[in-house]
């Protein structure tokens, strides 16, 4: 989905209609930019072997206001999910799903039952035992209403029911087919957590959560850490884990520096041990430091981007929208300053997406002799004294909308973006503001560019960001996930005919085309693709990045001192 | 009894490069007392300070000799001269509301004396803090110890600061200003006080400007101007009989000694002669029966002026007489239409003028005659707006006065010849002026509008003794060429008897007595009258016995500040 | 007779400064300020390049003799970017002093003359805004009215004003006491006449003083907001804006927040010291 | 004053006291109440549904039965007046609602944020008294130079702006020579660095009104007088001239607490630290309104209660105040 704020509210909510089979990740893209990526691609390469015991510090940007994932579902959630909650099923990093609580399944011929046999020997760290009771449990949490669960509940839109046919069997029946079921069921936001617990209210809830995870939360000190303890009882890992039993690590202490440069620093002194959202800037710093290694990810869908409103002028008109995104010199902003850390999205898609195709990362390429013409064609071809284009006396202005908790250096990005499109005689107005209020701007498409990104494992993401079924407001709110306002039935039909086949090389040919059209049309200035990057102390070992997700995952790590 | 000589010869004290005492000497004997005399500027204050190393910061002393009971100042250390303050000098400054820490009681300042130098421990400390207490005559020692100086009246506080100062006995007090700024009875019980040191046989260095206190105590009197010895010898002979103009010039100046028309000032044409107004002139003002209430910060009501009348007659002038809270100045705000009286009524040339209660006079309704009335403050800086010149200053008044733009000029110089200013002196601020020189730009202001009456609210008070002589003259010269009548406050008897046709006594809002000026002060009348006069310290000739009022008479519970009745009708 | 003053009751006897003479502290600081306001007027005087112009390859040139002050994340001339920022952060900061002097002088001339129960009901005012830290009521106020320099301004402005109505309020109660305006009532001025020409002067003069201070201070809570990002938007060169934009690069690049916060320093630094020669002079003139 | 009424001094200073902290408590409601009031109004003025609020703003997509419940859950659907008197009526019963953004009770929010903003801004208004002590008492009236040095650094130290101050520090000591840790709440360690940020422009603050007072009361009588007494230079200004000198800047320090805690918000932002500084800047973000009225609240109360604790402070401190009511 699109998000108003990059790097502070973010990026993971995935919503409603998946594919029928999720694709897989594309991990090759995700190595290329792991650092040291060598024959070990996703733990930090160092040979000493495992210690038990320890307590690891973990400092991210964001502090999530539930830690409950089935509730609302945001990313920051999720990666605190993946270290005290178990799923039904695992995923390698073939996109293979495996068994975790679930032993084994049956999925019926029509794709609407789903038969889980479940482990015996797990039990919640409250004491209560996992059963078949409690799958019914979650599942049916995710789907209620109530629990207000946008991510989770909105993977699983075709659950009806779970029949507890005996202790450890499940059998959970769907509306519609649903291939992507047991993926989505591999991700954090899905964890299965105690039924007991779940009894409780939500804001409970939110508050100490209950799983079987190999750790458990103790205590959430807001504003400044969540405190986790190692489940000793552990015994039931997934086959993706590099180790069996309890966790290596005694205790996590999971902090929240929203500064980057502060976390970085921590980072620096080894007051934390490892780091998320490792800011650009320190890159090579950290490179340079021996102390220091780091575990980068680009991670899949629609990169960040501004995407234009196309249903008012000016960015009604094609030629004006090309004008515009072709006179922003991208790069250039992005090497000063995100210092050459992210590589250009050119395209629609990220090229950690499945599907993704290279063919379209030029049509964005700077170009100021070609926005003046397009600018020229379609009739901006006054200049006013402080020589922005006019037409019919009217100003060449595009307003853009931007939440207060932007991170300084996307703000940057935007003004450099700003100085560049000038040059075309483009007036770029940075509009910074309140969430709500940005929110609201949004619901009321007042606003020429709007500044988000959409993470999610397919190319699907293309019919949420530009379908025009996404056009109208999923709820009340007039909140919209097509920003751009974009609607074409040729388009729509494309998607639904992806979403329709199995087969890996039609859909490679539809996803083509709807890149190609998302591309001509000139709907966003796409910047740069979103990623994970963790920054880890010399101290820490075994630190791996979950699979479906790109998220951390603590369970293999430990620390020596 | 004391066997130390102060010894100080040649004596200069320099602030950054200039003197400000010249070459001073002179020897205090054992159970001497030696009264240094000045006025303001003399020098006076810091040769007391320099003998106890003290001068204050940039000052250079320099002598032949400065030694005290042998031991040499000069070289001494800070060190030394800790040992020697308090222990073998005491030094008493004035106004003790100011000199003992405020914030602490009375009895810690005496008993850090004896801390600082160690004396006896903690019981006998606390002992002869109540001891010393007695002795300097506070009553109930064992409570005044623990009040702090806002919750004594000024006798007692002056009392408890002359204590400390002898907490340790020591051979010499030095005493700056002891008395000034007290009231007339408590002025003659701190004397008191200060005799009895006298008379223990320890030697006393009084600081004075006022030349009637020192003749209360001096056995030596060396005058002092602009840091400058004029005169030195005996007190008698130097009072009886002065050979320095200078000294002549200060006993002339003090007005209690001089009868009404004569001059107190030299250089200047006598006025005399001229006949007086008779008593039957016409009536300007009439006061009946004026009484104002105050609520205190204790929610108790006290009643500051209560039944007040009087009539003031054109050419004449009326003194009104009494301590600090008896009320006058209140008497003059409400005579002055500012503050309304509670009970009673003004009337000025027979129309109401102010007025309590249903009677009510307007603002407004005074406006026409306020021109007629004029009035003369205590402390003429703040009645001038800072931010105007002299010239602007009258102006303002003149405004009033009805005179157009173009004659004010003319008229600024003309008032300014008036009170013997010279007239470049109209574009200054006041803060540029002397106080004389301020005084006499509020003379003019009060003359400015050719008024029938001034009211002169301490107009003296704050001026050295000479300064003091030059302004009653001036009065007295402009009330005989203009026909001005005077209501004329003062604490002071002396100069209330030299000013007044009639004087009006007034003690806690009353009226005491009201009488001729000569009957008042040949033939007291009231037991308070009679009180207040015997505790004017006289000069040698006069009668030198003084006369000590108990100490009763000063009732603390009438000690408040007047000036925070008064709020502007605006 | 002349009559030299001399003060018997204070122990170190005073050689009187002489106050017209300009020290180098309040020198330096008018000097310092005549620049700001020349800066602020023409800054092109003083800056040579154009401090919106980005050159993406010149970002995080480290002061030198190209660029004094460095370059920022985009490659402007922090040098420029402060120069052309002091026109803005002047504006917000003397609008903002103007805006809370003027709701003080109104609230504090209705507390002052207004009469006992207006007075109190002001003092209640004041009471509940004093209660509002002056940031958390600009949080507040930007809150409901969303950011910019506009509402910066008014957020900064409300922020003090309570501080400045008290002292307005205490000025009117201190002159109205004074006894000039006794004199000028006994004189039978009225008392349109009395307010007008006596009591308001009087009691506005000493204000010029914290006016002067009061810039300063504006301009470090109005650069505090914007730090915050509620205040003037990217790309203008607004100190605070500059600030927050630069604080994450810190480690890596002291000079983008390094710069912009001295010139907050010093131009707080020499309203204070402007501000306090000027009270001396007052003070040595009127008191 | 009569003596007689001071037979029982101490007792009598006492009870004055009590009175005095009665009475200004009650107008402390009083302050509250009207802070309340007008945090409350002002608030409804923000623009957007504060039911979109509530459940994550308009992004959340909420549906109209999820609005509609959320609706009547808070009483959103009443009239102002009655939402206002509902919410009077809770207040009494110490329950501030419900916060939007983190659901959980908004008591329960301020008793987790409240203790770690008194730390550091008690924290850094004693570590500014001690600044102020040490550079006023040391320096006052020690001659030009020491003087006018003393004086340029408190003045530097009053232009100082928290945020770049806090910058500055961070960027010296935690990032450069790393004594203190660069993050946390936790443990003095963490401490230090925003308490001295907050602290150094206070005590600039505060020392210029505490010299400039010191000054003036070495020139008083009273401290000539002690020093004729036999007292030395160091004696005379602990005993009697810093009582006095100290009284414009405990004045002052009710007007700190106000500062320090805007520039809490500041500091707790840079620093990453918890408080309820931090905590406000989000809810205003979040429109998060019962949390937002709530931390007003609060600091409201901490801003009264302060000032009483210095208003018997200075009475204590200045006894002769005591029977005039301020």
């Amino acid at each position: 989905m699109l998000e108003r704020s990059p790097h502070l509210r973010s990026q993971g909510r995935r919503s409603r209609s998946l594919l029928k089979r999720t694709p897989l990740i594309g991990f090759a893209a995700l190595c290329s930019l792991l650092v040291g990526c060598g024959p070990d691609t996703s733990t930090v390469a160092r040979s000493d072997k495992p210690v038990s015991g320890g307590t690891l510090v973990y400092a991210t940007d964001r502090e999530p206001t539930c830690l409950d994932p089935h509730v609302s579902g945001d990313m920051p959630q999720v990666f605190i999910g993946q270290q005290y909650l178990d799923s039904l099923v695992s995923m390698d990093e073939q996109g293979q799903i495996g068994p975790w609580l679930a032993k084994g399944w049956e999925v019926s011929a029509d794709g609407l039952v789903y038969t889980f046999h479940l482990r015996n020997d797990v039990h919640f760290t409250d004491g209560t035992p996992f059963n078949a009771a409690a799958v019914k449990a979650n599942l049916d949490h995710m789907a209620n209403p109530k629990t207000q669960s946008s991510t989770a509940g909105g993977y699983i839109r075709q659950y009806r029911s779970t029949e507890v046919l005996d202790d450890y069997t499940a059998v959970v029946h769907l509306a519609t087919p649903y291939a992507a079921f047991l993926e989505v069921l591999a991700q954090g936001f899905l964890g299965i957590e105690s039924p007991t617990a779940l009894l409780r209210s939500r804001d409970q809830n939110c508050e100490s959560p209950v799983g079987s995870g190999p750790f458990k939360i103790v205590k959430w000190d807001r504003q400044s850490q969540v405190e986790l303890v190692r489940n000793p009882d552990y015994n039931w890992a997934p086959p993706t884990a590099r180790h069996q039993g309890p966790a290596w690590l005694e205790r996590i202490v999971w902090k929240f520096i929203q500064e980057p440069s502060v976390r970085f620093a921590s980072l620096q002194a080894g007051e934390v041990d490892v780091i998320e959202a490792l800011p650009p800037e320190s890159h090579e710093a950290a490179r340079r430091n021996p102390d220091l290694t780091m575990l980068v990810a680009l991670r899949p869908g629609n990169p960040t981007n501004g995407t234009l409103n196309i249903t008012r002028a000016p960015f009604d008109n094609l030629k004006v929208r090309e004008a515009f995104v072709r006179s922003a010199d991208v790069e250039g902003a992005l090497k000063s300053v995100y210092f050459n850390e992210f590589p250009r999205a050119g395209g629609a898609l990220s090229s950690a997406t499945r599907f993704y195709s290279p063919d379209f990362e030029h049509a964005q390429d700077y170009d100021q002799g070609r926005a003046a013409q397009l600018l020229d064609e379609s009739g901006w071809t006054g200049r006013d004294a402080e020589g922005y284009r006019t037409r019919d006396g009217k100003r060449l202005q595009v307003h853009v909308v931007i939440g207060n908790r932007t991170p300084p250096s996307e703000l940057t990005l935007w003004e450099q973006v700003q100085a560049t499109t000038r040059k075309a005689g483009f007036e770029l107005l940075v509009e910074q503001m309140s969430d709500v209020q940005a929110t609201q701007r949004q619901a009321d498409w007042d606003y020429d560019i709007r500044v988000g990104y959409w993470n999610t494992n397919s190319a699907d993401v293309l019919r949420i960001v530009f379908g025009s079924e996404f056009v109208q407001p999923a709820g009340v709110g007039g909140y919209h996930q097509n920003t751009a306002g974009f609607s074409s039935p040729q388009f729509d039909a494309i998607n639904q005919q992806a979403l329709a086949t199995q087969d890996p090389e039609q859909r490679r040919a539809l996803y083509y085309q709807t890149q190609q059209i998302a591309s001509q049309q000139y709907l966003q200035l796409t910047t740069y693709p979103q990623s994970s990057r963790l920054g880890i102390y010399k101290t820490t070992q075994g630190v791996r990045l979950e699979p479906s997700l790109a998220v951390t995952y603590l369970y293999d790590a430990w620390v020596n001192k | 009894m004391s066997d130390k000589h102060l010894i100080v010869e040649g004596l200069s004290i320099e602030f950054d490069g200039q003197t400000v005492v010249h070459n001073l000497s002179f020897t205090l004997a054992p159970g001497k007392t030696l009264a240094l005399v000045g006025e303001s500027g003399s020098g006076k204050s810091v040769t007391a300070r320099s003998l106890i190393g003290l001068a204050g910061a940039g000052a250079r002393v320099t002598a032949r000799t400065l030694s005290y009971g042998g031991q040499d100042l000069l070289g001494l250390s800070e060190r030394g001269w800790r040992r020697l303050r308090g222990k073998g000098i005491g030094f008493v400054l004035q106004d003790a509301l100011v000199s003992l820490d405020p914030l602490r009681p009375v009895g810690k300042e005496i008993l850090e004396v004896l801390k600082a130098h160690n004396w006896g421990d903690r019981r006998s400390r606390a002992e002869r803090v109540i001891e010393l207490l007695d002795k300097v005559g506070v009553p109930q020692p064992r409570l005044r110890a623990r009040q702090r100086p806002d919750q004594l009246s000024g006798g007692l506080r002056q009392r408890a600061l002359i204590a400390s100062a002898l907490a340790l006995s020591p051979g010499l007090v030095i005493a700056d200003e002891p008395t000034t700024a007290l009231d007339a009875t408590v002025q003659a019980q701190i004397l008191e006080v200060l005799q009895e040191i006298k008379a223990r046989g320890d030697s006393l260095l009084i600081i004075s400007h006022d030349l009637a206190v020192v003749a209360q105590l001096a056995d030596e009197v060396l005058v002092l101007r602009h840091g400058v010895t004029v005169e030195q010898g005996p007190m008698q002979q130097v009072l009886r009989n002065p050979r320095h103009p200078y000294t002549r010039a200060l006993l002339d100046a003090v007005p209690a000694e001089h009868a009404r028309g004569t001059r107190l000032s030299p250089g200047q044409p006598a006025v005399g002669g001229q006949p007086r107004p008779a008593a039957d002139s016409p009536l300007l003002l009439r006061a009946s029966g004026l009484g104002k209430a105050y609520v205190g910060p204790d929610h108790q009501s006290r009643q500051v002026v209560d039944g007040v009348s009087f009539e003031l007659r054109a050419g004449r002038t009326l003194g009104i007489v009494g301590e600090s809270g008896s009320g006058k100045t209140t008497v003059a705000r409400m005579v002055l239409g500012l503050l309304e009286p509670d009970a009673g009524r003004v009337e000025f040339l027979g129309q109401p003028w102010t007025a309590a209660g249903s009677q009510r006079v307007t603002e407004k309704q005074r406006r026409l005659h306020r021109r007629d009335i004029s009035v003369i403050y205590q402390d003429p800086l703040s009645s001038f707006d800072p931010r105007w010149s002299v010239a602007r200053i009258l102006a303002d008044a003149l405004d009033v006065a009805g005179f157009e733009a173009g004659q004010q000029a003319v008229r600024i110089r003309q008032l300014l010849e008036q009170v013997r200013l010279p007239a470049d002196l109209a574009t200054r601020r006041p803060l540029q002026l002397s106080g004389g020189q301020r005084q006499r730009v509020a003379i003019a202001r009060a003359i400015a509008s050719n008024p029938k009456v001034i009211i002169c609210d301490e107009p003296v008070s704050a001026l050295d003794v000479s300064v003091q002589a030059q302004v009653l003259d001036l009065l007295a010269d402009l009330q005989a060429s203009l026909g001005l009548a005077y209501l004329f406050i003062s604490h002071d008897l002396g100069v209330i008897r030299h000013v007044s046709d009639e004087v009006l006594v007034m003690r806690h809002g009353k009226v005491v007595e009201s009488a001729p000026v000569e009957a008042l002060f040949d033939n007291p009348q009231h037991e308070y009258t009679r009180r207040l006069l015997g505790a004017v310290p006289r000069l040698p000739g006069a009668q030198v016995q003084l006369v000590v009022p108990p100490l009763e008479a000063e009732n603390s519970a009438w000690l408040f500040d007047e000036s925070q009745l008064w709020k502007i009708a605006i | 007779m002349s009559e030299l003053t001399f003060e018997t009751t204070l122990p170190a006897v005073r050689v009187q400064r002489t106050a017209s003479r300009l020290r180098p502290g309040p020198l330096l600081a008018v000097t310092f300020l005549a620049f700001l306001i020349i800066a602020a007027l023409a800054p092109q005087l003083f800056a040579h390049s154009d401090p919106l112009a980005i050159v993406p390859h010149d970002a995080f040139h480290p002061p030198g003799w190209a660029h004094w002050f460095g370059t920022d994340q985009s490659g402007r001339d922090i040098f420029s970017r402060v120069i052309y920022g002091t026109r803005q952060s002047l504006f917000i900061g003397l609008a903002a002093t103007a805006l809370a002097m003027g709701i003080a002088i109104v609230l504090g001339l209705l507390g002052g003359l207004g009469g006992a129960y207006l007075d109190r009901g002001v003092g209640w005012l004041l009471e509940i805004l004093f209660a509002f830290p002056s940031l958390v009521l600009a949080l507040l106020f930007v809150a409901i009215f969303g950011s910019g320099v506009g509402p910066l301004i008014v957020a900064t402005g409300l922020g003090g004003a309570p501080g400045y109505a008290r002292m307005v309020r205490g000025q009117v109660l201190a002159v109205r006491n004074a006894g000039y305006i006794e004199a000028a009532v006994a004189l039978g001025h009225p008392t349109r006449r009395i307010i007008l020409r006596q009591l308001l002067p009087n009691a506005m003069r000493p204000l010029i003083v914290t006016l002067t201070m009061g810039v300063g201070q504006a301009i470090v809570w109005a650069s505090a907001l914007s730090f915050l990002g509620l205040g003037a938007p990217p790309p203008a060169p607004e100190w605070g804006t500059m600030l927050s934009m630069g604080r994450d690069f810190v480690a890596n690049a002291w000079w983008l927040t390094f710069f912009p916060g001295l010139f907050i320093v010093l131009t707080t630094l020499s309203t204070t010291v402007a501000g306090r020669y000027l009270q001396q002079r007052l003070e040595g003139r009127l008191s | 004053m009569s003596a007689i009424t001071y037979s029982n001094a101490r007792h009598e200073r006492l009870a004055r006291l009590a009175r005095r902290a009665t009475w200004r408590l009650a107008g402390g409601v009083l302050v509250l109440w009207a802070v309340a009031t007008l945090t409350f109004f002002a608030l409804h003025l923000m623009p957007g549904d504060p039911v979109l609020a509530i459940l994550g703003g308009a992004s959340g997509n909420p549906t109209a039965e999820t609005i509609a419940q959320a609706t009547r859950e808070f009483g959103l659907d009443k009239p102002l007046a009655v939402q206002y008197a509902l919410y009077l009526g809770r207040l009494l019963q110490g329950d501030l609602g419900m916060s939007y953004s983190q659901h959980l009770p908004v008591t329960q929010v301020l008793a987790e944020q409240s203790w770690a903003t008194l730390q550091l801004t008690f924290s850094a208004l004693a570590l500014a008294w001690l600044l102020v002590l040490a550079l006023t008492v040391l320096t006052a009236g020690r001659g030009r130079w020491v003087s006018s040095l003393a004086s340029l650094a408190e003045t530097l130290a009053a232009a100082l702006p928290h945020f770049w101050l806090g910058i500055l520090l961070l960027a010296v000591f935690a990032f450069g020579l790393r004594w203190f840790p660069p993050a946390g709440s936790d443990g003095w360690r963490t401490l230090v660095l925003p308490a001295v940020a907050l602290a150094i422009p206070l005590a600039g603050f505060i020392a210029q009104v505490t010299r400039e007072s010191l000054e003036l009361t070495l020139e008083q009588p009273f401290v000539l007088t002690a020093r004729t007494r036999g007292l030395s230079d160091t004696a005379v200004r602990f005993k009697h001239a810093l009582r006095h000198a100290v009284l414009p800047g405990i004045s002052l320090s009710g007007w700190a607490i106000g500062a320090l805690i805007s520039g809490a918000v500041v500091i707790e932002v840079i620093f990453s630290r918890k408080g309820l500084g931090r905590q406000l800047y989000q809810a205003v973000q979040a429109q998060d309104l019962p949390l937002t009225i709530g931390i007003s609240l609060a600091v409201a109360a901490v801003y009264v209660l302060a000032n009483i604790v210095i208003d018997l402070l200075y009475l204590w401190i200045d006894p002769r105040q005591q029977g005039k009511t301020a």
